[in-house]
């Protein structure tokens, strides 16, 4: 391939925070026609380096130069007007209006009588289209539908403008492999454009599947950029952390079916509990020590099954029974004092806590759940502050910064340290690892693995289905807002074959496939 | 935070200069010979800014949940309409005094109950609900008194704002003991984060498991509370209720007081230093509009000035432009090292 | 208990001729959610009116309904203004303040000479004037709203004291009178007519323009997505900070519009003018079904929401019988009322 | 339906466009017009006290007056211009208007029937009278206003500023608003003495309120009211004779607010369409003594 000549480049780029460099002379370039993948470990500057590219960070010192010429980018209607086009890491979109108008915001189509909404509705669902979203009623309130279709419409968003450059930063944290596929066909036609892609992406599979070049990040500096082709996976994982991984290797094998005894009174016994609108009444067994995966497509009310059980919603059918007592869980409150903990999967709306410091937000629900009148001491502060820090290797490691300004990732690691430390007997974890990076991401899967020995039901709710498969030992699979059936994990199961299930369910394949009754023997 | 009732302080200064070159007594405290009480223009300043004290430190607490309570200045005027006619229809005794006290604050906590009730069972909005509180509640004292100012004699209620304790005024030392003990309680205990938690994400908190009801209606009670201690403060001042002017906007002043602090209206981190700092800085400003002699017609021009003028102090980007040039001048030289 | 496969064959067939009818009712309900509020308003508004012509009479006649219009139309103005502002999730304390600045500086440069359109045009100025400086503070000050337009409320109210604290007179013969000049449409008994005023017809205008620009031109948009979230709105490329300036700019020019409508009217102005009316509009926006915090309403509520505080005032005033004591309380209670109404009537929206 | 009204026999609607709740002379003011105009008398009286003292309110209830059909309507004005184009609709109506308290601006007669009112210039003067002889050889004075702009203000102003301004042994300390309360006026007055050291040796306080404040601020930096410094104020309420007559308050000038009776006289006149002057003073008493206080006590109404 004869180059061409950089349409970004970024030279010596810093920038400092109070306490942190974020980006420490960092060079990047993007050429026309390719796609090009930042990695890094949470926390080493990959969002920033956008930011700066996008002026929504001013830049200390460095140079950004577009089209070959130096460009001072003030903000994202700038870059947009530079053809820059980006899709942030959090979705930013306004949940007030309708799916159409935020996909159209600023681009909306005008007639002489102003803005033409039939039109502009219909470029929307074109727009949509390309991502296999065709289908939805862009007449409706974004906040109707769930978060990766919210992320499939931000993205829908940065390809409404013909663009030279399109940045999508983790754009596949929340999607299934459905989407992702749909979504790497648009990456790929756009690319043959001539369009220059920056993607940024904690799935390997990914990375590999999609991208031509690699640029590598370490703690804020630069550590190389490379072919995809020439740089194998291992390589690759020591050059974003700096050393060699074993654990990636740990990660082999399913996890055995025990042979549990069923006929013990469960954890948590659910009949029938259901919402109105959102999940079909559902009975739902989870012993303790045993970890229970959610699988489904987008939307198959994964999700809303789950805060049913957490009381985030209220179920308006069906009954709890927590070690065969009957419960009523229809707050959060409820949830926390029965021993239930709930991490979402939308963590900037209802998980952290962006002004406070990462401290408060560690201890938020453990205090929540004392009550007021009787605030941690100190010491009990820095105790659970010190160890999930180091557990789950938060960085920056200093706990009365705002968790605002932590990474996408750090702020997930501390999410889950939160819930960590009410020391649960139910866990539910919704989409944990989003945002992670590999090797946080395999200790956090050990972690929850253990948490299961030591006695704790876990819940495990991922798009990523193979995490869902190596994880549990019962998988619940899920398809239009009900269970459509149970499956105990086995070294034979694979996520393919889940996959097929959904696929198959409805017709009559689906009836003798390996769905099991957990319950069937007695 | 801090740099921003920094600000605050420094305006506090100014103004207390610019009495000075009026004239060079201003500061003067002396003691008086008679009672061994102090006297001045400072101690003026302080016991002014007594209820205003009050109500800031509530209207902080209110602010940092995400809210707002424009009722503040009604609830003053109806505890103060409540503890002239109980004053009046119960005589002199030091007990009376204590049951007008008891019974204005009660029947502040309880509209501050109202008001909580409303934003966070019902559902208002918290500007809505208060504004209802707002023109409810003087209408209230109105009702109460029958539409009169009423007036009362009692020498024990009279002393809460007229007396003085070892040289200090009373309002002065009650004032700063109510603000130490509301400091006290949210911050040693969890409330504050928890006020803090539901004005930055309430549907985090919530789903961290904080109950956002019980915590916004203590809120909102406390703050009418508070308020009620003002109205005390305040209509003990001249003993006599006036049910259209007492309290009558200092919700703005509060607001002011607190946003001077650095505080976001919308919501989260709060400081009550901050409230503390804004409530003084306005009780001198007010003080030396009269001191200064400037007319009536030009003082909310005036106050204006001084608020547009502290707001621009605050802002990031004068203040950006005052530590550029502070940072300019120190890596001048370092880089002149090195190269 | 014993089924694990909740199939569901049978149902699926059924499920698509009724279930689908159900569907679009329902979508067609959540697709409008937003407007349910403002419609509540219209609802209670048309309420009221029944209410007060079975209980006092002469509510619908002619003169009832133009004097509603003409005595509203500047509060009309305003609330538009306010409506900009608040969907953005801000507020603008300055309006009232700004009114009596606009008409007492006005008044007397008409006084002094200069020619009505000039004094109109000056009048229409000084509002935008103070609504961009309140625009300025907040967007590149970073002061809060509330406070930059409540200093804008303090300088605006007293530099008016300043230029003059007795009530400036319009003479019989200025132009600007004409503002509002009384057409009769219809010539009823008595002053039983149907009256317009060009002051009217400017309300009218103004609700006109105000709707398009906010439904039907980007700028308005923005508007909304601002109040939705503001940093989003930064991050999706919008001008955010163009938008805010200009929302500020459009309700202090509103102001400067109202005060020539008003003062046209009354023939005088005075520093004292439009004390309170700031919340006036407040209340009319919000009584409309517009969220305070932003991103949902429309004009058309801020308009029937300002009808209904007239008309609350002129069915006070037909009853006669209420205590003066009890006066805010009653106005309290109306809009307390008012507002559980409506969340009454839009409870489903909540989840 | 609400009928026709008028002269059909039922109750006289008259329409009372009021100020509402300001103060204890605006209660008794308002309190002896409805207790005059009762249902046993013959009348319905529709009470409209203003919002927030707001013009605008009033012209609306005026407005729905005229719409009604009332059959009088009685006019307390909070300002008294810009009533013009409202007044010519009243007349086009044939309701009659009778001012109740504050004329209006410029006074054109042929609007209204008459005007029913104590005189603010006159009362005014009487405070100025009291100070000039009381101090002949002039004094060091302060004046505590109502909020500025508002027209009462103006010409309890004028009044006093037409006699005091004339002679110059009269030195003026300075004005300051503290908005018709006791509370600011005592805080105002407390920071008005300390800045003049406390040589102030009159204080013409523009009503009753305002007058108790300064007592107060005077009691509180250690001098004797009544003798260091003298303090006049206008309106004549109860707390304020006694004051006067405990010697604390120096001069109190009424503004007497009892005036029921002779706008019900008026009322009748009209309705019968006899003529009436259209200037109905009201006699207001002055107090200089604490003797004088102590015998009008027993009888004052508000
Ligand atoms: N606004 C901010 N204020 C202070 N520090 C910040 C801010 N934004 C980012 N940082 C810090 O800068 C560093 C880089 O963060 P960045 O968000 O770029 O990481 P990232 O590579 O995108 O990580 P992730 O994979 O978790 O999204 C982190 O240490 C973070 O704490
Ligand atoms: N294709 C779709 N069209 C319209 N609405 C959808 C669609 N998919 C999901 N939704 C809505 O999104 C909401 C969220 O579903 P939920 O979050 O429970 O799904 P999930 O299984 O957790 O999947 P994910 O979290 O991956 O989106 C549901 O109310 C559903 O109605
Ligand atoms: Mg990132
Ligand atoms: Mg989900």
């Amino acid at each position: 391939m004869t180059e061409p000549s950089p349409i970004v480049e970024m030279q010596g780029i810093s920038i400092a925070f109070p306490g942190v460099k974020a980006l420490d002379n960092v060079d990047f370039r993007l050429f026309p026609g390719e796609v090009h993948t930042l990695m890094g470990e949470n926390g080493a500057g990959k969002s920033t380096l956008i930011k700066a590219l996008t002026g929504v960070y001013q830049i200390d010192s460095g140079s950004v130069l577009i089209g070959g010429q130096e460009q001072h980018i003030h903000g994202t209607a700038e870059a947009q007007s530079a053809g820059i086009s980006t899709v942030y890491q959090e979705v930013n979109l306004c949940t007030n209006l309708t799916i159409g108008e935020n996909v159209m915001l600023g681009h909306e189509v005008r007639g002489w009588s102003g803005v033409n909404w039939r039109a502009t509705h219909r470029a929307a669902t074109e727009a949509l289209a390309k991502l296999g979203l065709g289908h939805l009623d862009t007449r409706r309130p974004l906040s109707s539908i769930s978060l990766a279709l919210q992320q499939l419409v931000a993205i829908s968003r940065a390809m409404v403008t013909d663009s030279k450059v399109l940045i999508l930063d983790e754009p596949t944290s929340s999607l299934d492999a459905n989407e992702v596929d749909g979504l790497f066909q648009v990456m790929r036609g756009l690319r043959d454009q001539g369009v220059a892609i920056l993607f940024v992406s904690h799935f390997l599979d990914q990375v590999y599947a999609i991208s031509d070049r690699l640029t590598v990040l370490r703690n804020g500096k630069y550590e190389g950029e490379y072919l995809t082709r020439e740089l194998d996976r291992t390589a690759l994982i020591s050059k974003m952390i700096g050393k060699d991984l074993e654990v990636l290797k740990s990660l082999g094998s399913n996890r055995q079916a025990e042979e549990r005894d069923r006929t013990v009174t469960p954890l948590v016994k659910a009949t029938g509990i259901g919402r109105a609108g959102s999940v079909e009444p559902t009975d739902l067994d989870l012993h303790r020590g045993e970890i229970v995966g959610f699988a489904g497509l987008l939307g198959s009310g994964r999700t809303e099954l789950a805060r049913l059980l957490y009381g985030a919603d209220r179920p308006d059918s069906g009954e709890v029974e927590i070690e065969g007592k009957k419960t009523e869980i229809h707050t959060p409150v409820d949830g926390l004092d029965h021993h239930i903990a709930f991490s979402t999967e939308n963590r900037r709306d209802e998980g952290i806590v962006g002004d406070l410091s990462v401290r408060e937000n560690l201890i938020l629900a453990v205090q929540a759940k004392r009550g007021w009148a009787r605030p941690l001491s100190r010491r009990d502060q820095d105790a659970i502050v010190g160890k999930y820090m180091t557990a789950l290797n938060v960085r920056p490691a200093d706990p009365d910064r705002p968790v605002k300004n932590l990474s996408g990732g750090n702020q997930q690691k501390v999410l889950l340290g939160r819930w960590l430390a009410t020391n649960p007997e139910l866990l539910i974890l919704d989409e944990p690892t989003r945002g992670i990076d590999v090797g946080a991401k395999a200790e956090i899967q050990q972690s929850v693995a253990e948490l299961a020995e030591g006695g704790v039901a876990v819940v495990f709710i991922s798009s990523e289905l193979e995490e869902v498969v190596r994880l549990s030992e019962r998988i619940v699979v899920l398809k239009d807002h009900r269970k459509i059936g149970e499956i105990v994990n086995g070294p034979d199961v694979t996520a393919q074959e889940v996959v097929d299930i959904i696929a198959a369910h409805g017709t009559e394949a689906a009836l003798e496939s390996d769905i099991i009754d957990p319950e069937g023997k007695d | 935070m801090r740099r921003q009732f920094f600000w605050g302080i420094i305006a506090i200064l100014l103004l207390l200069l610019v009495n000075v070159l009026k004239d060079p007594s201003f500061l003067s405290v002396s003691v008086n010979s008679t009672n061994g009480n102090l006297v001045g223009n400072l101690v003026d300043i302080l016991r002014a800014s007594a209820p205003i004290l009050m109500i800031a430190v509530g209207m902080s607490l209110v602010v940092a949940t995400g809210g707002i309570d424009l009722s503040v200045g009604s609830i003053m005027v109806v505890a103060g309409a409540v503890s002239m006619e109980f004053l009046k229809a119960n005589g002199q005794s030091g007990g009376v005094a204590l049951g007008a006290l008891g019974a204005a604050l009660a029947v502040s906590a309880l509209l501050g109950v109202v008001n909580g009730i409303l934003v966070s069972v019902v559902g208002l909005q918290p500007f809505i609900s208060t504004l209802v509180m707002m023109l409810a509640g003087r209408g209230l004292a109105k009702v109460i008194t029958s539409g009169q100012n009423t007036a009362a004699s009692n020498g024990p209620f009279r002393w809460i704002a007229n007396g003085y304790v070892i040289g200090l005024p009373v309002v002065v030392l009650l004032a700063v003991v109510v603000v130490l003990l509301v400091a006290l309680v949210v911050r040693r205990s969890a409330l504050g984060l928890m006020i803090e938690a539901i004005g930055v994400n309430p549907k985090a908190s919530r789903m961290a498991g904080i109950k956002p009801r019980g915590l916004l209606i203590t809120v909102y009670a406390l703050s009418a509370l508070l308020a009620g201690i003002a109205g005390v403060f305040a209509t003990a001042s001249v003993m006599t209720v006036d049910v259209s002017r007492t309290g009558y906007q200092l919700e703005l002043d509060a607001i002011l007081a607190v946003v001077i602090g650095g505080a976001s209206l919308a919501g989260g981190k709060f400081s009550m230093g901050g409230a503390v700092v804004g409530a003084l800085l306005i009780a001198t400003l007010d003080k030396t509009i009269v001191f200064l002699g400037v007319s009536s017609s030009a003082t909310p021009a005036f106050k204006a000035a001084v608020i547009i003028v502290l707001c621009l102090l605050q802002s990031e980007r004068v203040r950006n432009l005052f530590t550029q040039r502070r940072a300019a001048r120190a890596r001048a030289p370092k880089e002149s090292v090195t190269a | 208990m014993t089924s694990t496969l909740v199939t569901g064959p049978s149902g699926a067939g059924t499920k698509s001729r009724a279930a689908r009818l159900v569907d679009t009712a329902a979508r067609t309900w959540r697709t409008n959610l937003a407007a349910l509020p403002t419609l509540a308003a219209v609802v209670i508004f048309i309420a009221m009116i029944v209410y007060g012509e079975a209980a006092y009479g002469r509510i619908l006649q002619y003169n009832t309904i133009s004097n509603l219009l003409i005595n509203n139309a500047h509060l009309v103005i305003i609330a538009v203004g306010m409506t900009f502002v608040i969907l953005t999730g801000g507020i603008d304390l300055s309006v009232g303040a700004v009114i009596a600045f606009s008409s007492v500086a006005g008044l007397m440069l008409a006084n002094a000479g200069w020619p009505a359109w000039v004094v109109i045009a000056l009048m229409i100025g000084f509002g935008t004037a103070f609504g961009v400086a309140s625009g300025v503070l907040i967007q590149f000050f970073n002061v809060q709203p509330f406070i930059a337009t409540l200093a804008m409320m303090f300088l605006a109210r007293g530099l008016a004291s300043t230029l003059s604290t007795k009530p400036e007179r319009l003479s019989d013969e200025s132009p600007v009178r004409s503002l509002a000049t009384k057409f009769k449409v219809i010539d009823g008994e008595r002053v039983n007519d149907l009256v317009l005023t060009p002051g009217v017809l400017i309300a009218v205008l103004v609700i006109a323009v105000g709707f398009f620009v906010l439904h039907r031109t980007r700028t308005g948009r923005t508007v909304y997505a601002i109040g939705g979230s503001e940093p989003s709105a930064a991050l999706m490329g919008l001008p955010v900070v163009r938008t805010k300036l200009w929302v500020y700019a459009i309700s202090g020019t509103l102001a400067g519009l109202a005060a020539v409508v008003y003062t046209a009217r009354l023939g005088i102005a005075q520093n004292i003018t439009g004390i309170g009316w700031e919340l006036d509009a407040i209340a009319a926006v919000v009584i409309g079904g517009t969220l305070l915090t932003g991103g949902a309403g429309y004009v058309l509520g801020a308009v029937v929401g300002a009808l209904v505080l007239g008309l609350m005032n002129v069915l006070i005033t037909r009853d006669g019988g209420i205590r003066p004591e009890a006066t805010t309380i009653i106005t309290g209670g109306i809009l307390l009322v008012f507002v559980l109404l409506q969340r009454a009537l839009t409870a489903r929206k909540r989840e | 339906g609400g009928g026709e009204t008028g002269d059909d026999g039922g109750p006289t609607k008259i329409g009372f466009v009021a100020v509402g709740p300001e103060g204890a002379w605006r209660q008794a003011n308002e309190a002896n017009m409805q207790e005059t105009f009762t249902k046993e008398a013959g009348f319905e009286l529709k009470y409209a006290p203003a919002t927030n003292l707001d013009q605008k309110s009033q012209i609306d209830a005026f407005t729905s007056f005229v719409d009604e059909g009332v059959d009088v309507i009685l006019l307390s004005a909070t300002e008294g211009s810009g009533w013009e184009d409202s007044l010519k609709r009243a007349q086009e109506a044939e309701i009659p208007v009778i001012l109740i308290d504050r004329g209006i601006e410029p006074d054109t007669t042929s609007l209204y029937v008459t005007r029913i009112a104590p005189d603010n210039l006159q009362v005014s003067k009487s405070v100025a009278g009291w100070a000039t002889e009381t101090f002949p050889q002039g004094a060091n004075y302060f004046v505590l206003e109502g909020p500025a702009g508002v027209s009462v203000v103006n010409e309890r102003n004028r009044g006093w500023n037409e006699t005091i301004g004339a002679k110059p042994e009269f030195k003026k300390l300075g004005a300051q608003t503290a908005n018709w309360s006791t509370e600011e006026a005592k805080s105002v007055f407390e920071t008005v003495l300390k800045s003049n050291n406390n040589k102030v040796q009159l204080v013409f306080a523009q009503n009753d309120e305002m007058g108790l404040g300064a007592v107060l601020a005077v009691e509180e930096a250690g001098l004797v009211p009544g003798k260091d410094v003298k303090i006049a104020t206008i309106d004549g309420t109860k707390n304020a004779l006694e004051a006067l007559a405990a010697n604390k308050l120096s001069f109190v000038a009424e503004y007497n607010p009892l005036f029921g009776e002779t706008a019900l006289d008026v009322v009748k006149k009209v309705l019968a369409g006899e003529k009436v002057e259209s200037y109905i003073v009201v006699p207001s008493q002055t107090f200089n003594s604490p003797e004088a206080a102590k015998t009008a006590l027993p009888q004052r109404k508000f």
